[in-house]
């Protein structure tokens, strides 16, 4: 048997294949097909202090081994889900985490304080990298004083452990990495998703609603990996990859780039099993190479 | 919530009905679940380097004994052209059963079924489980031309087949909305229809205005299917729905329409 | 009769599909497939004061719907290019441009002095934006400053039409873009690769001599497009876009977004017709939409 | 620099030669033009959602009146593996005839000829193309085990064939280098070899001591094939030279071995 445990900071996760936010619902819409159990965690959908309609339809387009979106951060608000998504998910046999979302540092604080209070919620992501909000989300993102400001400001008001979402859109992310880890940042995800566009030529409108909407899939997976890897390289704390992640391979060219875990996002949609197999996948791989466990993955590229 | 499969079927026949739509026969090799009109299933299209989601299609005919489901495919765009193109005995893969089913009618209905385009697969699947006597079941399908409408004879013993084409090549001339059948819609119960928008649009216009219950299943964009993509949506009374969860088929007193 | 002339400043193009620097070679090998003469423009292979081997085997890997390539500038220099090159090619039929790179600011000038005296290389192409090489390249392109300077000192020693090549490498293109334009670059071309990485998962090595190299292909358009799109809307000089154009359709797209021309890159490898394929179809399209010349594309998507 | 074409062929057939390699035949709707033994051709592999550029193949065999052009393709990964999948009657892409060709020998020759792998196939092209007496050509096949070997024996008009396997089922035992003919390698004025990087560098090597005419078929990973990546690179004494185009033959005096 193969040791699959990976720990970010506090956290203790059975395995490293968590999904990823906003393309795993609550949790709850993925155990009509298996128990989430499995899973080394689950990042819940973006939340904000109040209701979010998101973005107009069409908020998706198709594009070359990936696809674009702007669902914008549509949720009901962090009360409803304290009040009737929660109880309803809390006893699932995995790590849940709630993406924190916010326009502006103080509803960051608050929809921070709220979580703390949740016994089955042990860490949240702040994500300070979404595309498809008018206000806040990127633009917290991409310069290190703001992303900065609102790292400090969540890190004094919670105990668990802190994962921050990076944006891939800039011109250096371990600036951003080593910002963010200096305000008390407990561990990385990246990569969010990358503005992208997508035009109908024979109609000559944009394919979105918000003209520019998030690439994520396969495409984006090579610029993904080299963030990890240089982030890995910058920072102390854990990294969680995660960008285009179809298969066990995959994962495994994350975790040797310096990844502690992985996030599987957009590969959901073509096959909510995905997670679930590379799993089993990274398992075989452990074990066709003769390693008793997956930290000896992590970080282990040869140069 | 309820259980969903991603399950490999083996494609058993695959019929051009016309120029451009496909019946399309898959077999599974476990028992289907139950299912209901209205639900439909994400399809993987294979060996294509251009697409790289899955495409939804409404599930038309279900076999609980042999196990099969068939599919009415119109070609769009690449991914319906691709799966038009599938060979008995080719492996297609499926996520299923997905989203609600239009509401099953009650013995004293009369009900009118309006399909259009691809819209006349769940229109047939709900005559054929309606559950009701043929003489209180109306059908009735729109196309442009004779050439456009599938063959739906077969469908005549669930209920009453009415027919227009725009060109007036077979049944009455103009659209759905101008049938003799529809300017009666008063006598009905319910009103189901799936089509194209502004097919439904019309039909829900005048059935919202004379009251009657009527049920559209709307056809939307979509990533995921099963409700974690947030893609789908359909601004409602409630907020925006997802479609693929919430509907496809929506009451139109729901809607913002 | 359609109309596809364009103008890039001083420079007329018969049609808006150049092909790109990097990968049309000096447009010889081109012509073992056609004549380059129906083609907008032949930028050339990326040239240095001096030669320069390149990096080491293996420079490319393959990745989702693209490539990643550790080319880094081989060529012999541009007084080989001057005494060997430049006389085989000087008299096809389309505008040849030299795509001018440097370690310094220094090369870059010295490069360009040498190009301004060649007749028949109507414009040049500042690449600021190569990810290839250890210095300068992309250094140049991805802060506003360096950008300012080596176009500013190049501006003063050249006459003709002067692209900038941009790096898409940056938080905010925009503000590269108008720096460069403040300083009399006559164009921007837009994008040069991404930095990215991949790693062979069995091996546990980097697919890539130098580690990471630059993504290009289909999967970058949508970044490539929203980025053209952007600038386009941020200067008032023409943009030339490119990025994972495989089609006419795709070039269009690029054209609706505010390219005043396109360059067409990896789709070469795939299949060296696919920039006169490009042009038939834009062609085509405009009869088809009942347009009587391609600057009615130009710029006008509907929003 | 030489005229080049970018066609689609038809396959006309495509036989399991062993359980790994395949021979494939391609028809022209054109007339080929000249193609010499070592070249080669880049070939589009469809249907794939993995695979985005070409994969290039030496040519094994032309026939100029029936406009065939037939390959042996190894599997090795993904696109390979795709390509031996292809059926009569498809349609394939080339981008074609690519690089330089191996030295034609002069008729005062002995030629050895040393193939590995999927390296067979320009040395048997070679051995055809020679114009020597068969007398003065030996033909060195290696391979891992008896059902490795490819059925070359229409080649003994060539030339005589000699065959090694590593664990003796078939032929001399051992590597090539190991073989009797090879032991003889300076009565032969002229070496040729194509397979896997390291046969290729044994026989180099005592080329090289012996100070025998060799030459080399390198395979390099290749976005494009005629010259405008530069992704293919042979370090050489004349610098990095393009595979594609200024080889993929090198005499191993060219080379830094
Ligand atoms: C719940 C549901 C049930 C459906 N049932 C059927 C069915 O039974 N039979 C059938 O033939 N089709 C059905 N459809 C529609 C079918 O999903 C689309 O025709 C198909 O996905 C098109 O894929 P494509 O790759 O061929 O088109 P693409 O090449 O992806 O697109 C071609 C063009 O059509 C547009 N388009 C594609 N899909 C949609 C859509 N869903 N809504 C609006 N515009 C779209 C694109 O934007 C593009 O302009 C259903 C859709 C939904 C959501
Ligand atoms: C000039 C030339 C002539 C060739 N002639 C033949 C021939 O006649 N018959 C034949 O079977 N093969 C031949 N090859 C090799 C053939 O091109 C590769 O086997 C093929 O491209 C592999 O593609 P794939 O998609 O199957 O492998 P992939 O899935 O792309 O790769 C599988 C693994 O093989 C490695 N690999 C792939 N291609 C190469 C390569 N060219 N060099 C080194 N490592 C590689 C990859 O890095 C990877 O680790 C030739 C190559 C060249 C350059
Ligand atoms: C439809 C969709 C919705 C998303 N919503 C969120 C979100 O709410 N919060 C967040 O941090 N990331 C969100 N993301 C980004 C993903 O979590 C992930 O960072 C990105 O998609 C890259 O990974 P992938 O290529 O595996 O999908 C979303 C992505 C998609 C495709
Ligand atoms: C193999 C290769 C070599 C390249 N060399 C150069 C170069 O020398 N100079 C340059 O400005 N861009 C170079 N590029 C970048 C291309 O010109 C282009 O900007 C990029 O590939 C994006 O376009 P595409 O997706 O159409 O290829 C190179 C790209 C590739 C793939
Ligand atoms: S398609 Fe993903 S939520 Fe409906
Ligand atoms: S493969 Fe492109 S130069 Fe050789």
């Amino acid at each position: 048997m193969v040791d699959l445990n990976v720990k970010i900071h506090d956290l203790e996760l059975k395995n490293p294949v968590m999904t990823a936010s906003g393309t795993s619902g609550f949790a709850e819409e993925l155990t009509d097909f298996y128990d989430v159990g499995q899973l080394g965690a689950v990042l819940l959908k973006g939340t904000t202090l109040k209701n979010r309609d998101g973005n107009p339809y069409p908020r998706m387009a198709e594009t070359a081994s990936g696809m674009l979106n702007a669902v914008g951060l549509q949720n009901k608000g962090i009360d409803y889900f304290i009040e009737n998504i929660y109880p309803r998910i809390k006893e699932y046999n995995t790590p849940l985490i709630v993406n924190v979302n916010g326009s502006t540092v103080e509803e960051y604080i608050e929809v921070t304080e709220k979580v703390n209070e949740l016994d089955k919620i042990p860490a949240i992501e702040l994500n300070i990298s979404c595309p498809n909000v008018k206000e806040g989300g990127m633009s917290f993102g991409i310069s290190c004083p703001s992303a900065e400001a609102v790292t400090r400001e969540v890190r004094r008001v919670y105990d668990k452990t802190l994962i921050v979402k990076l944006s891939p859109n800039v011109t250096d992310i371990t600036e951003i990495a080593k910002a963010v880890e200096g305000q008390g940042a407990d561990s990385v995800s990246l990569v969010n998703t990358f503005l992208g566009m997508a035009i109908d030529s024979e109609k000559r409108i944009p394919l979105l609603s918000t003209v520019t909407g998030g690439l994520s899939g396969p495409a984006i997976k090579p610029i993904a990996l080299r963030m990890v890897w240089q982030v890995y390289n910058a920072v102390k704390i854990p990294v969680i990859g995660m960008g285009g992640i179809m298969n066990a391979a995959d994962a495994i060219e994350f975790l040797l780039a310096g990844a502690t875990a992985v996030q599987v996002g957009t590969a959901i949609f073509k096959d909510p099993f995905i997670p679930v197999k590379i799993i089993t996948g990274i398992e075989e791989y452990l074990t066709r190479h003769k390693m008793q466990s997956v930290n000896e993955l992590i970080g282990c590229l040869q140069m | 919530m309820s259980k969903k499969f991603v399950e490999d079927f083996k494609v058993a026949e695959n019929i051009a009905l016309n120029s451009s739509n496909f019946l399309i026969k898959l077999v599974s090799p476990k028992k289907l679940p139950d299912i209901k009109p209205g639900q439909f299933v994400n399809i993987e299209v294979k060996n294509s380097d251009e697409i790289f989601l899955r495409r939804p299609f409404s599930i038309f005919e279900i076999d609980y004994q042999k196990n099969t489901l068939s599919l009415i495919i119109k070609i769009l765009g690449r991914g319906s052209k691709k799966l038009t193109e599938l060979k008995a005995g080719d492996t297609v893969n499926l996520v299923y059963p997905l989203g609600k089913s239009f509401t099953i009618p009650q013995s004293d209905d009369r009900i009118l079924l309006i399909g259009g385009g691809s819209g006349v697969a769940p229109m047939l699947f709900l005559a054929k489980e309606s559950g009701l006597n043929r003489e209180n079941v109306d059908i009735l399908l729109g196309a442009r031309s004779r050439e456009d409408h599938v063959d739906a004879s077969e469908y005549s013993k669930y209920g009453n087949l009415h027919f227009t084409t725009e060109d007036g090549s077979f049944g009455e001339k103009g659209f759905v909305i101008h049938h003799s059948v529809f300017q009666q819609i008063n006598s009905y119960s319910k009103v189901y229809t799936c089509g194209p928008d502004a097919m439904m649009r019309a039909v829900a216009k005048t059935a919202k205005d004379e009251d009657i219950f009527c049920e559209v299943s709307l056809e939307n964009l979509m990533a995921c299917g099963f409700g974690v993509c947030l893609c789908c949506i359909e601004p409602t009374q409630k907020g925006n729905l997802c479609v693929c969860t919430e509907g496809p088929v929506f009451n139109i007193k729901e809607l913002k329409w």
